[in-house]
């Protein structure tokens, strides 16, 4: 089991995979299932002490959390059968980690250049003719139709997209399921039971230790309905509608 | 990088008649650098489309004179091209607001508005002038031809101007806070 | 006068960026025809005070990267150079794979990213055009603002560019799939 507790960074905000990477790249490991298996208890630990976070922020860190302990429920517990969406979610967590190594590393090379040279486009040509040229499209009727949906346009801080609601809350679900099937395998006789992941732990103390994770993962969620439930601490920005504007 | 390629970047940057002192004031080099990295930048220039002016002390880059009937031509038709959306919506805030600074046009619009204050700018429907506030900054108002166009004698007249008016300037006012917030 | 002294001409006189249809409209030639113009003025202006700048299907000319504090002097606005690590890593997105969905940065970084897009094409440094393939769609594209403050002339000239590039493609068709049950 893995003991160092990871110490929280307050200064800047990591995001779900940022706080990942970190910790898989702190154990020198390569990103796979494994390496996300070990990293499940100090992501979780992590997820944990994050009460003073933005409810959306938090939620993004509970969905990679719930795709975590899938990963370590697995790894504990060999036979469990995943289901394919179970699969897919853990497949595309791992894919989403290397595209995201990927930018970051990218990254790197915008944070050292972007400002250091520049490239300058020529000053506004100075129009000495004096000219006024209108448009038959301006009106006062236009011009107030235009400003007003100008307006209409500005996004409005709301809470969660719903997509990610129904994602967070139907966590509870998946936690209900796979505490189930947990049990369930309990109650049958495996023999391949002795896992990878250490010889002298027992199948019951293993089955803790994921119901252990779960129950964490439990009061993250808590934590964060209440939060929806309460609409002032929305933060979040919606874009009321997709158009184009700056079509010059 | 030579003097001659600094001088042209300047003139080009630059887009108008530049004084050879200035010029020597800005690269921080002797008037007779400038005359000899300007005769070098009239030889390089020759066949191609930029030509170097001199008039006096002065210079400029300018297009070739073989070309100025396309230019006319282009000239005419942008300036009789219909305005985009963009710029009416530009505009319409400008009007409402009663003059408004680039960033609070950007932050009620969403995205950046140089081109198209340019393009309203040209036109004679606004005009860009300082801040008596803050002089480094600018402050985009609508024209009194644009009013009289329009049939208003002041933007006041403008239908439903005091609830828009109000709309825009609560807009505005949050431009700064949020854009802090952003930044964190 | 030859089609690239032309091209060059134009660009000049118009001192923002010009679409290489509008290009080919104006001196009445084919796309093909500015296309190699191009390659060619690019080669001249090599050791000149002017650079060639391309995007997407849009050229432009500015001064030399190498000048940069010259002109961050002569220039009066103050430049925000600031950039939140939110920012920084969906800059990196848009750069490198030269064009993202919403969707597609959202899933690469794991979090909404709503906020820091407004922030960034208030800014100017990214823009929200309809997706060539699928006008539905939007993509967040680099400016030619952003390509500056990068100091290059295109995006293939950032560092690491073509490295990496193969690994984002293949991680770009991955991502496609997932981006299907994603909007789902």
């Amino acid at each position: 089991m893995d003991t160092d507790i990871y110490q929280i960074q307050t200064e800047a905000f990591k995001g779900p995979f940022g706080l990942l990477l970190e910790l898989v790249e702190k154990k020198k490991l390569f990103i796979n299932d494994v390496s996300l298996a070990c990293v499940t208890e100090d992501y979780l630990k992590y997820v944990n002490s994050l009460t003073n976070l933005k409810s959306e922020e938090i939620s993004s860190f509970i969905l990679v959390a719930s795709t975590l302990i899938l990963i370590k429920s697995k790894s504990l517990l060999p036979n469990l059968d995943l289901t394919t969406e179970e699969k897919s979610d853990i497949s595309s967590l791992e894919e989403r980690l290397r595209l995201y190594e990927l930018f970051t590393r990218l990254g790197v090379n915008v944070k050292e250049n972007f400002g250091q040279k520049i490239i300058f486009a020529p000053q506004e040509r100075k129009n000495n003719a004096l000219i006024f040229l209108p448009d038959n499209q301006i009106s006062k009727d236009s011009m107030m139709t235009f400003a007003q949906n100008a307006l209409g346009r500005i996004p409005k801080k709301v809470f969660l997209p719903e997509v990610e609601v129904k994602k967070v809350i139907s966590i509870e679900e998946m936690i209900d399921k796979l505490t189930d099937r947990i049990q369930n395998s309990m109650k049958m006789n495996f023999r391949e039971f002795s896992g990878h992941t250490g010889g002298a732990v027992t199948r019951e103390e293993k089955v803790l230790v994921i119901v252990g994770f779960l129950a964490m993962l439990e009061l993250v969620r808590n934590g964060i309905l209440n939060a929806i439930q309460d609409t002032n601490s929305s933060d979040i920005l919606i874009e009321k509608q997709e158009v184009l504007t700056d079509s010059v | 990088m030579n003097i001659e390629q600094k001088i042209e970047a300047v003139l080009f940057w630059k887009g108008e008649p530049v004084q050879k002192k200035k010029l020597a004031d800005i690269l921080h080099i002797s008037i007779d650098e400038i005359n000899e990295g300007l005769s070098k930048l009239k030889e390089s220039l020759a066949g191609r489309g930029i030509v170097l002016q001199e008039n006096g002390d002065e210079v400029t880059l300018g297009t070739p004179p073989e070309l100025t009937e396309l230019f006319e031509n282009l000239q005419k038709e942008e300036l009789n091209k219909d305005l985009s959306k963009a710029s009416l919506e530009t505009l319409s805030i400008i009007l409402y607001k009663n003059g408004a600074t680039r960033a609070e046009i950007d932050y009620i619009r969403g995205v950046n508005s140089s081109f198209t204050l340019r393009a309203l700018s040209i036109r004679g429907l606004v005009e860009k002038v300082a801040d008596t506030k803050d002089s480094r900054r600018f402050i985009y108002k609508p024209t009194f031809d644009l009013l009289s166009f329009m049939g208003v004698e002041k933007v006041e007249d403008l239908p439903n101007y005091e609830d828009i008016k109000n709309g825009v300037e609560t807009a505005a006012k949050n431009l700064e806070e949020e854009n802090k917030e952003i930044e964190k």
